[in-house]
């Protein structure tokens, strides 16, 4: 069989803190987006549309839903004979036990056997946690092209969000002269999006040799990228263009679900050429009611609407009841809004149900947020609950 | 511990729908926006937790084929297990059609013979339901029955030929016949059976011996008296589809919400193949009410009672009502559809006029060229 | 990223060897022990990363897809890509089976059309062979070729038609003529064209409007002036199949240790339905030499110069020399055997003596009761 | 879809350190044995035979072999849709890392949450490094029948091995009134194969009460059994009759392997009802060349025998140059032994070379062993080439 050219390895240990309830049970890359997703979709589509055909995912945080999301990667069509997803928890050691990955490098680097098993010319290492579409191909046809040993993806940020990136100068052939991570006096625009594709070869002495520093952070960003450019290896920045959303926060997972509803989105779930995969469950079409409406929204299979849905997402299975009304929200599988009961600017988890007549009623700068399984009482009620369910 | 029944799935059978594609078999006809009819059979068997099943492929399996391949969506993509294709491939099938199915049976024999000891269930595609084998294998067993058919107690007229049983009060079958028509409150056999396996191959011998041309049916009904046969009584909602009519009206039945609760059931789901197309998307001027709509559609227009398969694009101020859009319909801005039925891939042009009725309603087949 | 090559494979054409089975097609020949003939064309495309093949069926189909089932054992078995079955479905091309094969791509161009920008990798499968067609795909780029043909350069004669290519300096392709036998020296078109799915759906649209019984090879001899059509050399064995005794040679062929390396690469192995046999057991009075023996085989006699497919069992005593033995034989206690070609699941009885010749191996084929 | 109604929850962390340098790169269960296959694939087509779908690998020493070779489970045809093969690691906690498992019931109490995602009826606790043929199916109509809640598997040992087993007594009705882990005095000849189904609650709520022990070893022999049987609960034993091999030295590895060779051996591994399902290699029918021979011996997809091999069990991929003779031994893939050389008595491990005239000879009482991709030399250059693999 072929030798696999380029293996992607998808960090999706990611804790996802600031996503509070919805991180509750999953990892972040697990987390439920756009009507039938999960973020670390578009990653392994992103994968399997680029012609990568073996993925490794280093998991540690609740990796057991994500584990069991992934399965054999059949969803994505990355169940290849000679390839496929290897889900790669924290190594242990011969003797002793085995310790949370202490930066995006020291994750690599504690699974350098498992890059030696496939042995692939180049490695691409992956964030689990954005949304966008991107041709690695295109990504690695740039470092060949340019014989970089190590190539940053990156785009233009406004200079006020700079220093929360890693920020690069790079020159014009496009190799890297300096890279700062989150410098709080940004020089440049020009972010990195926390996707590299480094020779084999290359990262390994690297990784191994950034491992035995104690001074360290064992970080792609800080610490082994400055080094390379220290040490003149070549390093260039592959210039990304198109819509890319790190969702970190409430605010900003509720925005990119937003995205999509314009009547011409910025980032298209409907290319032929560009399918995103994920798993599949098995419901019917979605059925609207007599008395039913959607306007500038998305739904999902299975699910039931006799109310008003405006701008909003609705997942796969989620019922909303006559007289109800969901607007500006995103409403996650399995959900009930009950009669009459209102929705809005607000994320509801997996299962919630909002009882008849209840009230959730964010803001655009306070998004209303309830974990899975919630219940939403009316009136006065629903306060006290949103507190039990910690939002 | 394996489950120990397998499945014999008959995609063969005359196509009621020839309006439609002449070419295309039952087994393959779009259902309920994003299914095929045989998905129901084979969904009911895999939900069971039966692991393998033959398929009887129509001399037509171009559709099929396309439709199951590797069976992966069923589950059936294993090794020893699985999916096994039994294909029309002797000339004289082809070119001088026989009537009845007992020579066909007879001729794949082999596929039940080498899984020795297990059960067989034997069911077409051309019922929408969705029914709990697991029920009708424990009813079998508990009744020490010889062969187990499913019935449904109609609940209304229905036209075309009907096979209707007469079963006693312990569910025993006292007669399995024939006839034109049935009515409300006379028993429906659907078409599936469960019995022995080596009971199935001895029977099958015994048919094609005095006449390779009759039916299974047929065979039933004459044993009626010898063997202990009974009646399963399947309560969910059964449709069977014998006209473009029956077609019609078992559609529309999916908009009310409570028969598409009975067939889309969340512990007994059908699968169908996936096709990774995103959620519906409803634009800003989208006016929808009592449709199915499948994912992939973008619609910008109003649409009523209507189903939409997988990519159907409704355009600005088109008017869709009554109507069944098949897979990547495109209807075109302006254009008004009133009981229409329109076959997959096909463009209506902007500002096109269409009414059919409810009880003709207008077909847009497929191009085909001749 | 995606490999930019899809296949389409072509199990249809002549059957050879009819003396074995008259309905089993050349795609199914077992060969080598373990392998069909289709395996290897299958194999070397899937190998070089075509995820994308069709099949186009033989009306015979059902060893086919018994064989080939879900297409996993090829890492066919996907979702949008891996196996396609292109099935005889129009009743007319089984009634009155039409000469030519520009009339069958015809007919399945839509499988070369959805996939657009992509090169089409066409082939054969009565060639035992083992081809880079990786190393093609570069070769085709390499010289701008409208259209690449693999060619074997003869060690030694060949019987029966023949097509031959002329080669110049850089490898253009000067002549492709169809001749009765080849020599030594001569360069054998082995079947295997690359080239652009566009250009292919042109050619086939034209050949088609002029005459839909002609072949694709007088349609790509009449272009060798118009097109930059390329010969590429396979250097590796390949031996086509076109009659019995062509099979018993190749099969006798695998015996040389040289030829079985070129053949079995472990760079590019060649794949075929998994059966999950044991290592074959020899007994203590077992005397094997100068033969293939494969897994599932238990054996207490002597082989010499033979082939044991899987699960072939050999009797005491039994003495088995120059003969190739399909799967599930049974070679009775005392038998002997010489220059046997013996087809699956038969038993030879203890005691038997059966013999052929060189030149004529006898052959014990399976019961058919027509 | 059907819930599973028995999850098989397979020990596979076992380190074999007995089997020195054949364990040195992989879990025990890994082990290669019989001419094709692994050890652990008894216990997975055991699995698969027995009609369970789910299965749950619980890996922890070497895992990355053992996970690569498991991939989806399609080997077994356990890679259902609504089940399959799931690779388990020792699992990280929230916040600290994660430990070695304690003890058999350590490992299964720590995946907790995996048996709450299947939620079966009842569980099937296994062992990956056992050599046997089993029909779970009978044991759990037995477990079932007898209304156990706990079912052990047992069968009879030689009284005088009896102290190396979980030894039990039992009434005349298979239920179990005593257990002892490995006794010094054993009462009974009535031993555990480690092999246990436990109805689900019954399993969850002992193993959570030791998991608060700190007096216990965490171990289902020496803590759960015995506790249950004190509390009256229904433990029963399963009398298992058959071939069962607990291959934990390099003697009782290549014993069991020679088991393979009579003409009428204990264990078949050629019965169409009960397959042995593997991994597959995608070569071809083995070579036997025309000075070549083969008595009494298995061999594998591949090989090329061109000397004579008496007694052995040649793996698929072995090369036996001509001249060369192989006696009771086992070689594994993808060894060479070249001209003239002689192996007796001696297991050799993946990749080996056996040099031109060279004599590996052990005896039976004394298997000779090497590791994987050792060379030995000829003539008295051989001991010490053995000394640096480490044998």
């Amino acid at each position: 069989m072929r030798q696999s050219e380029c293996l992607a390895m998808i960090l999706a240990g990611g804790k996802g803190s600031r996503l509070g309830v919805l991180t509750k049970n999953v990892a972040k890359p697990a987390v439920l987006f756009g009507g039938k997703y999960r973020i670390i979709d578009f990653t392994l589509s992103n994968c399997r549309n680029s012609g990568i055909d073996t993925v490794g995912i280093l998991t540690q945080y609740q990796p057991l839903e994500l584990n069991w999301y992934i399965g054999n990667g059949s969803s994505w069509d990355l169940d290849s004979e000679h390839g496929g997803t290897f889900v790669l928890p924290p190594y242990m050691n011969d003797m002793d036990s085995s310790n949370w990955y202490q930066g995006t490098a020291d994750a690599i680097y504690q699974n350098l056997n498992f890059l030696d098993l496939i042995d692939p010319p180049y490695v691409l290492v992956l964030s689990g946690d954005h949304i966008y579409r991107m041709d690695y191909g295109a990504m690695l046809a740039f470092h060949k092209k340019h014989r970089a040993q190590a190539t940053v993806s990156t785009l233009r940020v406004p200079l006020a969000e700079a220093s929360r990136f890693g920020i690069m100068n790079a020159d014009a052939e496009y190799r890297i002269t300096e890279f700062e991570e989150k410098p709080s006096h940004p020089k440049s625009d020009l972010a990195s999006m926390g996707i590299y594709i480094f020779d084999t070869a290359v990262l390994r002495r690297y990784l191994v040799e950034d491992a035995a520093r104690t001074d360290s952070e064992h970080d792609f960003g800080k610490n082994i990228l400055p080094r390379m450019i220290a040490d003149n290896v070549p390093v260039y920045a592959y210039p990304f263009e198109g819509y890319w959303k790190d969702v970190g926060t409430f605010e900003s997972l509720w925005q990119a679900n937003m995205d999509l509803l314009s009547d011409t989105p910025p980032l298209s779930l409907n290319d032929p050429d560009w399918r995103i995969y994920s798993g599949n469950q098995s419901l019917p079409p979605h059925y609207v009611g007599p008395e039913g409406s959607l306007v500038s929204s998305l739904a999902g299979e299975g699910a039931v609407i006799q109310g008003r849905v405006e701008h909003s997402v609705i997942f796969y299975d989620v019922t909303v009841e006559a007289g109800a009304t969901v607007t500006d929200s995103v409403v996650m599988p399995g959900t009930v809004i009950e009669a009459g009961a209102t929705v809005e600017h607000a994320i509801l988890g997996e299962r919630c149900r909002v009882r008849a007549g209840a009230v959730v009623r964010g803001t655009g700068c306070a998004i209303k947020v309830y974990g899975n399984d919630a219940v939403v009482l009316p009136a006065d009620a629903a306060d006290s609950a949103a507190a039990d369910k910690g939002v | 511990m394996e489950y120990p029944v397998i499945g014999l799935l008959n995609l063969q059978g005359p196509n009621y729908m020839e309006e439609l594609s002449p070419t295309r078999p039952m087994a393959s006809e779009p259902f309920a926006g994003k299914f095929r009819l045989m998905d129901f059979a084979l969904s009911s068997m895999v939900n069971a937790g039966v692991d393998t099943v033959g398929l009887l492929l129509p001399f037509h399996s171009r559709s099929v084929l396309d439709h199951v391949r590797s069976g992966k969506e069923w589950n059936l993509a294993r090794k020893q297990r699985g999916l096994f294709y039994l294909p029309v491939d002797t000339e004289s099938e082809v070119s001088a059609p026989q009537p009845g199915d007992i020579h066909m049976y007879y001729k794949n024999l082999r596929f039940v013979e080498v899984e020795q000891n297990r059960y067989l269930l034997l069911s077409g595609c051309d019922v929408v339901h969705n029914t709990d084998y697991d029920a009708v294998f424990h009813f079998h067993r508990a009744h020490n029955a010889d062969i187990t058919l499913v019935y449904k107690e109609l609940t209304e007229d229905t036209a075309g030929e009907a096979w209707v049983v007469e079963t006693g009060g312990s569910g025993r079958v006292h007669s399995l016949k024939r006839q034109v028509g049935a009515k409300a409150g006379e028993k429906l056999f659907l078409g599936a059976v469960l019995l022995n396996g080596d009971l199935f191959v001895t029977m099958v011998r015994q048919a094609y011996a005095q006449d390779p041309n009759q039916y299974l049916k047929d065979v039933l009904a004459r044993n009626v008296k010898h063997l202990r046969i009974y009646g399963y009584e399947y309560k969910g909602y059964a449709k069977r589809i014998l006209s473009l009519e029956d077609y019609f009206r078992a559609s529309m039945d999916m908009l009310d919400i409570n028969k598409w609760r009975e067939v889309f059931r969340r512990d007994r789901k059908i699968y169908t193949k996936i096709k990774d197309e995103a959620p519906a998307k409803y634009m800003a001027d989208a006016k929808v009410t009592n449709s199915l709509v499948a994912n992939g559609c973008i619609i910008e227009g109003t649409v009523e009672n209507s189903i939409l398969f997988r990519k159907v694009r409704v355009g600005r101020n088109a008017v869709v009502r009554n109507s069944i859009l098949m897979q990547n319909t495109v209807i075109g801005d302006e254009a008004q559809l009133d009981y229409v039925l329109c076959d997959k891939n096909r463009s209506i042009q902007p500002e096109a006029r269409l009414a059919g009725t409810a009880e003709e309603p207008l077909t847009i087949v497929k191009h085909e060229v001749v």
